[in-house]
């Protein structure tokens, strides 16, 4: 063993507070990873991903929920992230899978997920979230690249009253005082 | 008609019956000497050194609305000579020069206010960039003072020098810049063109240009046709529109500027102060109003109207620097349209037609340059030769490289 | 906007509430975007072709600038980050149009050969 | 006085304070209603001559009453009393005068108001000059304004949010109410403002009938329904204050400007609004009437005292007159009648009116000529030479729809020559909004409900949704004519137009003399409704006059641009949260836990936050920080977190060629496992950004860009990828957040290094030369990239880790590096040691420089295409006297130079022509122990040895400076090849 070791710290300490009827919830230990399909191979990395998950490929702006609590976000048109957000992280196996037909690159020190959730969820996001949030315009399992308090986030409908909302790490302190301060006003 | 205050005096004793009209309202002649598209600012001015100073005075002004209805009459009335470029800075000071003498040159008083323009700096290079405008802007006789945090905090203590985002270091001052009421300037510059019989024609559009052979012969207008053999366009804001009509294309793109004024407030700024880490710059007019503004929206337009997330942008510049004016409201905001040059700087230049001039390409910055503007126009079509001030202003400018960028944003006109 | 579209009342709504419809993503506040300006831009002169000087000199320099109808280029930097050609008049701020620029650039280039 | 017809619940009595009297009204009160019901009278001062000024209106429209709220940071200038909820506690003063309100020493002005017509003072203090700047001026400032401001900054907190709707409606009057119930019913999704902190407009104020019961009543149940709908949202207390591009609204919400304790919420909320759709229903406002002496405390819009009598209960006096050109007069005469006051004369204007009542004396075919009262209306002339004692007048000029938001997006109102009235034009449809009721044209109850009903379906019809049966509504009938009686004049006598501003009838005909007659210009040499109340009441008199003077119909002469806002709006409301701290979001290294820590002073990097130095005990100035600091880390090693770089990841097929592209300089043969310094010029040829990039495998590749251009070189990158290279396979992703990356430079870095490099990694200078890179693992397989690049001249590497282990990396490279005395390093130092090294930064890479300026023209690749090549070819670049970066020192070791002082020849003046350069960096080397400085300075290239002469006019300082290479630390480079 070496003789010296590596802390991983959280960006937020793991912070969870219940604020106004909103619980704001640091979630931790996540592994992001970015998945560029290649030009042409936009067939081919379909039907890889189906071999893989045995689902499709999801469409622009949707997810997929490939296990428990892993989800797959289609961002761009050539663009998806895998977002691993439990313990059961994908196998070695299935990742150099993916790993063999998409540009993967490591994002996991990129982002800070916050998760809010609760009944005044919508009354909270509406104070810095541009995106009509309505069920009929944005459903559960969607998810959008926006910006928020002059900073880009990722938000994903888990439930109609629960989000998980990613935003750039360096910032993320920032960003937290954002959501708070919206609870704060409610 | 002179003015002074004993004429105010004795025509208030005798119930105000005596004033004239500040200009006459001709129908165009045939033909004239000179022809200057557009009664704005630059356009009067023009015409106004024309007839004063060069004695051309058969000349007309045309203007497709109301005298003073572009960017003179929609602007934040600053004036500064503060330029780092020797392409631009000896020009801005020969305005400030000419400003200071405006109202004895013609019998207006457009209220001149030297109280002052201060670049708020924030940072150790920003200072350093400011060191360097500063000696070049004494370098070609301007005034400039750098001022520290102390001085700041003797002359403006209701900046946010605690709790500031970007800390408050320092300023670059002017004090011989200011403000001016702007739309007095296209008024007194009419009032002084138009003694010397220079016809300003208003509602009175361009519809197309008389080009033969390869030379501007004239204008067609909705008024009927008007010659001359030299046809000056000044309608910053529809330069490309204009110059279309006679087949240009300009490095120009339009884009709306927004500009802001409160309610009337009792005093409370020294003069013009502008934040260096937001988009935001402020100074309160003779009336109490804060006037402010910041950034162009950044797309063209010609709509002279602008929309929300600028308007944001600004106000939150202004509360990050100054936290209180937070309880003043804004009154009224307001859109011009600015002919964004590539570089940033103007063009006071002949073009590829024989006979038909151009002036424009002021970004956001034409209100300073009204007079010396006028000037080197002047002086351009009356001698043929740039002004000294003006030499490098050249519409072919970028095409050997000649790039004259205070900003250093290269072709992207709504960054300058 | 052609006239023909202003008789059918939904077409109408459709357009107004359109901020800038994204082609992929639909209607999208146009504070997630950077403009860049005249989608000419989108052609490059070849860089040793003939008098490329004067291309390049024109391609920085000239841009079309009408009051009127106007295709730019706008980027989608908080979005999907996507290049896009919207088509908008100058005066009224209406968006006629939204292409993706790589699809564009694609035919040109295609084109081209 | 009090009297209550209308039932409108009534709230407990509260107490507040006018002019430092202590009085009583009631919750539900405005400001204006409780003054009115304590008998105060005058309430401010006018703008120009500081005419005694009362109520005039009872909303936004307000000219008159502008008051202080407030104490303390929360004094609130220049607020219109008819506006202000009332609350317990509450604190309200007068504004604009000397004295008191009542005795206004500055009131002597208004006796020389002949002098001082309209724009004066463009006409004299000219003469002589230096009285302007010292005299004059100062004078004309110190009178200007209205409210003072406190000066201390805003204690309030204030938000902002976005709302969605289908349909926005906006005002809950008659009109606003209907739509809001069909539009429901239909299902879409509505939202319904109202500016009042009651519903209901108008209804709360009229003795009218619908539905066989009180209008008000009738309001309330509609709002009671409205309220059990979800797909409602009700926001009072709301106005809609811009119409802006593609269906986007902004809207205020005073959250709790009404409450005697906020309980620490936002003041007002500022909302951003989508809407498909927006009905109109803002109502009307009305005008007064020109007359002499119209301004005095007691006269008030007739419109206001039917709302000050019903709604609130609370009317001047007992004696009212009225005066009106119209039918609405009259109502007012009825309403005050019904409540008891004693209505002494209706004075109509019109020659053939039938008076409706004979309850009270009428005036027909008659005006008034003088009024009487300086503090309060007590008599009025009228023409026929009879005089009336009163100590209330209401005067309605007609009604005006409230047009202010369809012109913000530059629709032209018409004229309705039947009513008087400008309405929206029929271009209105264009923009999404839909007006009805008053806001139409439509003054009329009964006839405006049946239209606003017809309208509305058909809206929802044609618009697609569910369209259910229209309820018939019953109401009173209304009578509505208006008779363009505009104004009345007699002798010399005063009679305003503006209130706020004072500007008089006379002014319009000085205005018109003097040739400032477009409308635009009438309003700028005038002033004419550019007062707080935006002319709401007057603008169309002042058009009425100058029509006539112009001998044109109102109609050619068109009205002013409307601007956004409708109502002022609170710049603290318009910036939200963003002040302070919060201006803009703070971005920290992922060591930034541990170097506070270690007492770091940090430094603003655009938005992120950099430990400038580490000061250590003892240290009294931040040079000895630094100079510690640079020395120990060309002695031993030093450790600098140099995450702010931008980073990309850049993979594909082509990722090679599109450096090639990108990169002013070749990149397609880089080998794997290798770095390469990048300069990158804009299209324009203009230097544009530097950094280095490194090649992992075949397809990918790791750039840096500076911290300041991380976000626009991304945006170019993808520029060229998508619209320059569309058929290239190249991908791009930024990963500045997700690598910590630290700098470990200094001769000993590499020992360090090697303690934490997992096994059987080596790093001695054969397996890992310079500019070397490679992906590894750390302490024990935590995955890393290790590259050998330096910017401080030293050997150095750069090390990085996936962020969440930065800062734990950190501590981890100070403690291996213990044995070393390994320092961290902050930007200053990093500073000093590029400045040494002769690397050019933000301050040469200023976008004005180009790659000859730098030195660096021979890195352009020339046989190949790449972005700026060809532009950086025109003459103007490649003149022969183009200024070149050069080291500059001072001949006498001791001097210190400045950033930002020019050079000239020595001898020379410091004058423009004489300019040759400037410096754009300066630092005091440790190592050399003396001031050095990088710069430009034409043809330094060829003048290296010379002296020449840093000019820093500003500070009246000059210094001899010597040409050198601008390497002041080991040119040849052996160190960092070590």
């Amino acid at each position: 063993m070496h003789k010296l070791k590596l802390q991983k710290e959280s960006f937020l300490g793991g912070f969870s507070k219940t604020i106004n009827n909103v619980s704001v919830k640091e979630i931790i230990d996540h592994r992001i990873t970015s998945l560029a399909i290649p030009l042409t191979s936009e067939k081919k990395c379909a039907s890889e991903f189906k071999k893989i998950f045995k689902k499709l490929m999801p469409e622009i702006e949707k997810s997929l929920s490939i296990s428990q609590g892993n989800v797959i976000f289609r961002l761009a048109s050539d663009l998806l992230f895998l977002c691993e957000n439990s313990n059961k992280k994908l196998s070695k196996a299935t990742f150099d899978l993916l790993k063999r037909s998409f540009y993967s690159t490591d994002q996991s020190g990129g982002w800070c997920c916050l998760q809010v959730s609760g009944n005044n969820v919508l009354n909270m996001l509406e104070r810095i979230c541009p995106l009509d949030l309505a069920e009929e315009r944005f459903k559960t399992l969607d998810v959008r690249r926006t910006s928020m308090e002059h900073l880009g986030v990722i938000i994903f409908k888990k439930s109609p009253k629960e989000f998980l909302l990613y935003s750039a790490s360096s910032s993320s302190k920032s960003f937290l005082h954002a959501v708070e301060t919206s609870c704060k006003n409610l | 008609m002179k003015y002074s205050g004993l004429k105010i005096f004795l025509e208030g004793l005798t119930g105000n019956k005596g004033w004239k009209p500040l200009w006459r309202n001709p129908e165009p002649k045939p033909k004239y000497d000179i022809i200057i598209i557009g009664g704005g600012g630059h356009g009067l001015a023009t015409a106004y050194y024309l007839s004063n100073t060069f004695n051309i005075k058969n000349v007309a002004v045309i203007e497709k609305g109301w005298l003073g209805s572009g960017n003179i009459g929609r602007n934040t009335t600053i004036i500064r000579s503060n330029y780092l470029l020797p392409e631009n800075e000896p020009f801005y000071e020969f305005s400030m020069k000419l400003w200071e003498n405006l109202e004895k040159d013609f019998n207006y008083n457009a209220m001149v206010s030297q109280r002052g323009v201060m670049n708020i700096f924030h940072s150790d290079s920003q200072r350093d960039a400011f060191v360097r405008r500063g000696n070049a802007m004494i370098m070609s006789g301007a005034d400039a003072v750098i001022l520290d945090e102390k001085d700041l905090k003797k002359m403006t203590p209701f900046l946010d020098f605690d709790n500031a985002r970007f800390p408050i270091k320092g300023a670059l001052w002017q004090p011989r810049g200011g403000s001016v009421r702007h739309d007095a300037v296209a008024w007194g510059y009419a009032k002084g063109a138009d003694a010397k019989g220079v016809d300003i024609i208003q509602n009175c559009e361009v519809t197309g240009f008389i080009i033969k052979n390869g030379r501007c012969l004239g204008v067609e207008t909705n008024k009927g046709t008007i010659k001359s053999t030299k046809i000056a366009s000044c309608v910053a804001g529809s330069s490309s529109k204009v110059m279309s009509k006679a087949g240009i294309k300009l490095p120009i793109e339009s884009h709306v500027l927004q500009a802001f004024v409160s309610e009337g407030l009792k005093p409370v700024l020294p003069g013009v102060i502008t934040f260096g880490a937001g988009h935001f710059y402020v100074s309160q007019s003779n009336k109490g109003g804060l006037v402010f503004g910041g950034d162009i929206d950044g797309y063209n337009s010609y709509a002279q109207r602008g929309n929300l997330p600028v308007v944001e942008d600004v106000c939150e510049g202004g509360m990050a620097i100054m936290p209180m004016i937070g309880r003043a409201r804004l009154l009224r905001m307001w859109g011009g349209i600015m002919d964004m040059s590539m570089d940033g700087s103007p063009f006071i230049d002949k073009t590829d037609i024989k006979g038909l001039f151009f002036n424009g390409g002021w970004c956001y910055g034409g209100f300073k340059a009204t007079p010396a503007s006028g000037y080197c126009y002047a002086h351009l079509l009356a001698t043929g030769k740039p002004h000294k001030t003006a030499e490098s202003f050249l519409l072919k400018r970028f095409e050997k490289g000649l790039i004259i960028d205070e900003k250093g944003q290269g072709n992207q006109p709504n960054l300058h | 906007m052609k006239k023909a579209k202003a008789t059918n009342p939904i077409c109408i709504r459709e357009l107004r509430i359109m901020i800038i419809k994204h082609p992929l993503l639909g209607p999208r506040d146009s504070s997630e975007f950077v403009y860049k300006g005249d989608a000419s831009l989108l052609d490059r002169p070849k860089w040793n072709g003939q008098k490329s000087e004067k291309k390049f000199y024109e391609y920085g320099y000239l841009r079309k600038n009408p009051a009127g109808s106007h295709r730019e280029l706008w980027y989608h930097e908080q979005g999907d980050r996507s290049w896009l050609v919207v088509t908008r008049n100058t005066i009224s701020h209406e968006i006629e149009k939204v292409e993706l620029a790589r699809d564009i650039a694609r035919k040109k280039k295609a084109k081209a050969k | 006085m009090r009297n209550i017809r209308h039932p409108i619940v009534r709230g407990k009595k509260i107490t507040f304070t006018f002019n430092g009297k202590r009085m009583r009204g009631f919750q539900g009160d405005t400001l204006a209603s409780a003054l009115i019901a304590n008998n105060v009278k005058v309430v401010g001062r006018s703008f120009k001559y500081h005419r005694p000024r009362g109520i005039f209106s009872a909303g936004s429209e307000e000219p008159n009453a502008l008051v202080e709220i407030g104490r303390g940071a929360y004094q609130e200038p220049n607020t219109k009393a008819t506006t202000v909820e009332l609350f317990d506690g509450l604190v309200a003063n007068s504004q604009n005068y000397r004295g008191t309100v009542n005795f206004d020493l500055m009131a002597i002005i208004g006796l020389f108001s002949r002098f001082l017509g309209a724009g004066f003072y463009y006409k004299t203090f000219m003469w002589p000059k230096s009285f302007w700047e010292k005299i004059y001026e100062p004078a004309i400032r110190s009178s200007a304004g209205l409210g003072r401001l406190s000066m201390k900054p805003d204690p309030s907190r204030y938000d902002k949010g976005f709302l969605h709707c289908d349909f926005l409606i906006v005002g809950s009057g008659v009109s606003g109410l209907i739509a809001a119930e069909q539009i429901a019913n239909s299902g879409a999704r509505v939202l319904f403002l109202e500016e009042d902190f009651k519903t209901g407009g108008r209804l709360n104020s009229e003795d009218l009938i619908i539905n066989q019961i009180p209008c008000s009543e009738w309001a309330e149940k509609c709002v009671t329904r409205l309220k059990k709908l979800e797909n409602v949202r009700i926001l009072t207390r709301t106005s809609l204050y811009g119409s802006f591009d593609h269906g986007i609204y902004g809207a205020l919400e005073k959250k709790t400007d009404h409450l005697s304790k906020n309980q620490d919420k936002p003041r007002q909320i500022l909302w951003k609004i989508y809407a498909k759709h927006c009905v109109l229903a803002s109502g009307a406002v009305e005008r007064s009437i020109v007359f002499p002496n119209n301004d005095r405390p007691g006269i008030m819009l007739s419109g206001a005292v039917r709302t000050y009598a019903n709604r609130f209960g609370s009317s001047f006096g007992k004696t009212a007159a009225v005066f009106t050109n119209n039918d609405d007069g009259w109502k007012t005469a009825n309403d005050l009648s019904n409540i008891g006051v004693k209505v002494v004369g209706v004075i109509d204007t019109r020659k053939n009116i039938k008076p409706p009542s004979d309850k009270y004396p009428s005036y027909t075919n008659n005006s008034i000529v003088d009024t009487f009262g300086r503090k309060g209306i007590t008599r009025i002339k009228l023409k026929t030479g009879k005089i009336l004692k009163i100590d209330l007048l209401a005067v309605s000029g007609g009604w005006g729809s409230n047009v202010h938001l369809t012109c913000h997006k530059g629709d032209k109102p018409r004229w309705d020559e039947n009513l008087l009235n400008f309405a929206p034009s029929k271009d209105i449809g264009k923009q999404n909004i839909t007006p009805v009721g008053a806001a139409k044209g439509i003054f009329a109850l009964d006839k405006l409900i049946v239209d606003t009903q017809k309208t509305i379906s058909k809206l929802i019809k044609d618009l697609g949704y569910k369209l259910s049966p229209t309820i018939p509504i019953t109401s009173s009938k209304e009578k509505y004519s208006c008779a363009p009686d505009w104004y009345f004049s007699f002798g010399k006598k005063s009679a305003w137009v503006d209130l706020q501003n004072d500007v008089t009838k006379k002014d319009i005909e000085l205005s018109f003399k003097e040739g400032f007659r477009s409308v635009e210009h009438l309003k700028r040499y005038t002033t004419l409704g550019m007062a707080t109340d935006q002319g709401k009441t007057s603008n169309v008199l002042g058009l009425a006059i100058m029509s006539d003077l112009e001998k044109k119909h109102i109609s050619e002469l068109g009205t002013t641009v409307f601007r956004p806002p409708y109502v002022p709006v609170a710049i603290g409301a318009l910036a939200g949260r963003s002040r302070g701290k919060d201006f803009k979001p703070i971005r920290l290294t992922p060591s930034h836990n541990f170097a506070q820590k270690l007492g770091a002073v940090f430094v603003e990097a655009g938005n992120w936050l950099r430990a400038q130095w580490f000061p250590k005990e003892g240290e009294r100035t931040w040079r000895e920080s630094v100079d510690r600091e640079v020395l120990q880390t060309r002695r031993s090693v030093g450790i600098c977190d140099v995450t702010t770089l931008g980073k990309i990841d850049i993979q594909g097929r082509d990722a090679a060629e599109f450096l090639n592209m990108v990169y002013a300089n070749a990149f397609a043969k880089l080998p794997i496992n290798k770095v390469r310094y990048g300069l990158m010029l804009r299209e324009d040829g203009i230097s544009y950004d530097d950094g280095t990039t490194a090649r992992f495998s075949e397809t990918h590749f790791v750039m840096t860009t500076t911290t300041a251009n991380a976000v626009l070189v991304y945006r170019n990158l993808e520029f060229v990828r998508q619209c320059l290279m569309p058929d290239h396979d190249i991908h791009l992703i930024s990963t500045t957040d997700s690598w910590a990356q630290f700098a470990v430079a200094g001769p000993n870095s590499r020992k360090l290094l090697q303690k934490v490099v997992d096994k059987p990694k080596d790093l001695s200078n054969e397996k890992f030369p310079f500019m070397a890179c490679t992906e590894l693992t750390i302490c024990g397989g935590v995955s890393a990239r290790l590259f050998r690049i330096s910017f401080s001249g030293e050997l150095a590497y750069e090390i990085a880790v996936p962020t969440q282990y930065g800062n734990s990396l950190f501590k981890t490279l100070l403690v291996a590096g213990k044995e070393f005395n390994a320092i961290p390093y902050g930007t200053e130092a990093l500073g000093v040691m590029r400045i040494e090294k002769g690397h050019a930064a933000g301050n040469e890479l200023n976008g004005q420089t180009t790659a000859q300026n730098l030195g660096m023209s021979k890195l352009i690749s020339k046989k190949s295409d790449c972005i700026g090549n060809k532009l950086s070819e025109r003459p103007e670049f490649n003149k022969s006297d183009i200024k070149i970066m050069m080291g500059f020192q001072p001949t006498n070791k001791s001097q210190s130079i400045e950033a930002g002082s020019h050079l000239i020849k020595m001898g020379a003046k410091p004058v423009l022509e004489n300019d040759e350069g400037w410096l754009s960096s300066v630092a005091f080397s440790p190592i050399l122990g003396h001031s050095i400085a990088l710069g430009f300075i034409k043809r330094g290239d060829l003048r290296l040895g010379e002296k020449v002469l840093a000019v820093n006019p500003l500070k009246n300082k000059k210094v001899e400076v010597e040409i050198v290479s601008p390497h002041f630390i080991d040119p040849e480079g052996v160190k960092l090849r070590a």
